[in-house]
């Protein structure tokens, strides 16, 4: 006998690829939450580690991908050829962002203090971060935050899960931040044109 | 246009270099002297200098703002130097403890979970919700922004460049009958006029390679006139003979 | 303890998708086509009619799919996508499609200053834009264009409806409703769903 509830949702996350909202399936599937995070956990029990399936939750939703143990494998079907590791300024704008999204622009330069346009860009193009509407503030800056395609990469399932930050300067575990990276709306006007 | 940035191997700004400077002299952050520092971080820039390498404006930057905390801390008072140098250091900080984040971060990423395509299924995705049009009209606003004008749509001349670089050839070909309209009927232009308006690097290689065939093939004369180098179009310019002719 | 040969198999055709050549899985995995055969009934024994996944072998390939039974949920869910509603990024990418078209790729991304690539191909998704043939400079970019179902949802019969933007209009992007008052936007409002 198979649970129905589990199936849908194996059926829900393989059809559909990318992450699913939970509150969606608990919707469709006419449930309350935490009986699909009741079952979706059981699913992640016997995928996860025991077969080439691996079931995610990333923040709010739940996604199927592949085990990383078989990506040579998948990459030999596929074709695909490994892809390159994160340049370090790459690495440096994720992790401004993902310590303190939703940023604008001027935030993530005035930290790293160089233009950030091109990497920000390849890191959109990437899906690993992702525009999050815009700060209203005089000019509007573009707001921008991590996506769960960047949680699946970090193998965690929620930003709370990143390594705290240990700033030497003060109590409360932000990162120290300065004039220099307020998020001055002129630097942002003037930075957002291309 | 084409902004030519290098930025000094190993760093990735001058919050970097900074920082290596620092580490280098086994420094503390909180204490830094800021004459000494200024000094070695001149050095650094005299250096790409040596090295005819175009230094990225950030790097200029924090070097007249090193200046600027130099010059006020000369000053009897020191309120305003203190504040900078704080500033500066909490600047260094947070650089610092970014970078840390960006070395764990590349120790735990990886790409090797694949991820599904959309299954097929018989199904039609067309957005059903209701747009309000003032909505539309509004992101289009914000999204012009400061811009305000309204965009025109690509113009060939924007390809240029794009174009010299994959059939430079052609590119070439164009430069020669730029100069010539330009010293046509016998005007005199200077020398380095004729790369004024060259915004990008290949369009200066390709006006100089113009400029070398035109000289090649005596269509053009490279004068010197009251200590300027100055070019003029000979015999009106006319083809001499079938040097060129395959070329064309 | 995992069978690395299932795990493996499971792994490569849950990433392909489409059905897969049983000769390619075993001359990736350097296995006999029997062996690969056997893995792959073994799987069919565990998958089909028990979980949400069914395992097919169609002649010489073989296929992951979702069970049929629970297309209705699958459907559902992405029905769900359908009336949610759109970002201010997808908005705002319309928008400049709408008062441009056909505009390309490169076009929306200078009025932006941001790349648009999973923008556009979400709101292609959703079928309010569309492909308009290719811009006749060197690369032929793509050109795109709205689409009816965009003007079904907008309500209006065509583009020409929308309110008119003029040129230095406005300067924070605020609406500025004295300017465009032939076109009312109380009447555009009461169609809001938002």
């Amino acid at each position: 006998m198979r649970d129905k509830i589990k199936s849908a949702i194996e059926a829900i996350l393989f059809a559909c690829g990318e992450p699913v909202d939970i509150s969606r399936i608990s919707d469709v599937l006419q449930l309350n939450e935490q009986d699909v995070r009741a079952a979706i956990s059981q699913l992640q029990t016997e995928y996860n580690g025991k077969r080439g399936i691996s079931v995610l939750i990333l923040e709010n939703s739940v996604q199927m991908t592949s085990d990383p143990e078989f990506a040579p494998e998948i990459r030999a079907i596929l074709d695909l050829r490994k892809s390159l590791p994160l340049s370090q300024a790459s690495l440096e704008v994720l992790s401004v962002v993902a310590y303190n999204e939703p940023v604008t622009k001027a935030f993530i330069e005035g930290v790293r203090g160089v233009d950030c346009t091109a990497v920000l860009s390849s890191l959109m193009t990437k899906n690993l971060i992702e525009e999050r509407g815009r700060l209203e503030l005089p000019g509007r800056p573009l707001l921008y935050g991590t996506t769960p395609a960047f949680l699946r990469c970090m193998n965690i399932t929620s930003l709370d899960d990143l390594p705290p930050v240990k700033s030497g300067e003060n109590e409360n575990g932000d990162i120290v931040s300065s004039e220099n990276s307020d998020q001055s709306p002129e630097q942002a006007e003037t930075d957002d044109v291309l | 246009m084409e902004k030519l940035t290098y930025k000094l191997p190993d760093f990735e700004g001058p919050l970097d270099l900074l920082l290596y400077l620092i580490s280098k002299n086994k420094l503390n952050i909180l204490e830094i002297r800021i004459s000494d520092l200024l000094d070695q971080y001149m050095e650094q820039i005299d250096q790409m200098r040596r090295e005819n390498m175009e230094i990225a404006s950030e790097f200029l930057e924090m070097a007249a703002r090193l200046v600027h905390i130099k010059t006020v801390s000369l000053l009897p008072k020191h309120e305003e130097a203190d504040a900078l140098e704080k500033e500066l250091a909490s600047d260094l900080l947070q650089y610092e403890e970014m970078k840390r984040s960006a070395k764990e971060f590349s120790a735990q990423i990886s790409f090797d979970r694949y991820v599904r395509v959309q299954q097929k299924i018989d199904y039609d995705p067309t957005y059903q919700r209701a747009i309000n049009p003032l909505a539309i009209y509004s992101a289009y606003l914000t999204a012009l922004g400061k811009n305000k004008k309204i965009p025109e749509n690509p113009k060939e001349e924007s390809f240029e460049e794009i174009l010299s670089r994959r059939e430079s050839y052609v590119s070439v070909t164009s430069k020669i009958v730029r100069i010539l309209r330009k010293l046509w009927g016998g005007v005199k232009i200077r020398y380095n006029a004729l790369f004024r308006t060259e915004k990008s690097r290949s369009g200066m290689i390709a006006t100089f390679l113009a400029l070398l065939e035109l000289i090649h093939g005596k269509r053009v004369a490279v004068e010197e006139e009251k200590g300027e180098t100055i070019l003029r179009i000979i015999n009106g310019g006319e083809r001499h003979a079938r040097q060129d002719q395959k070329r064309d």
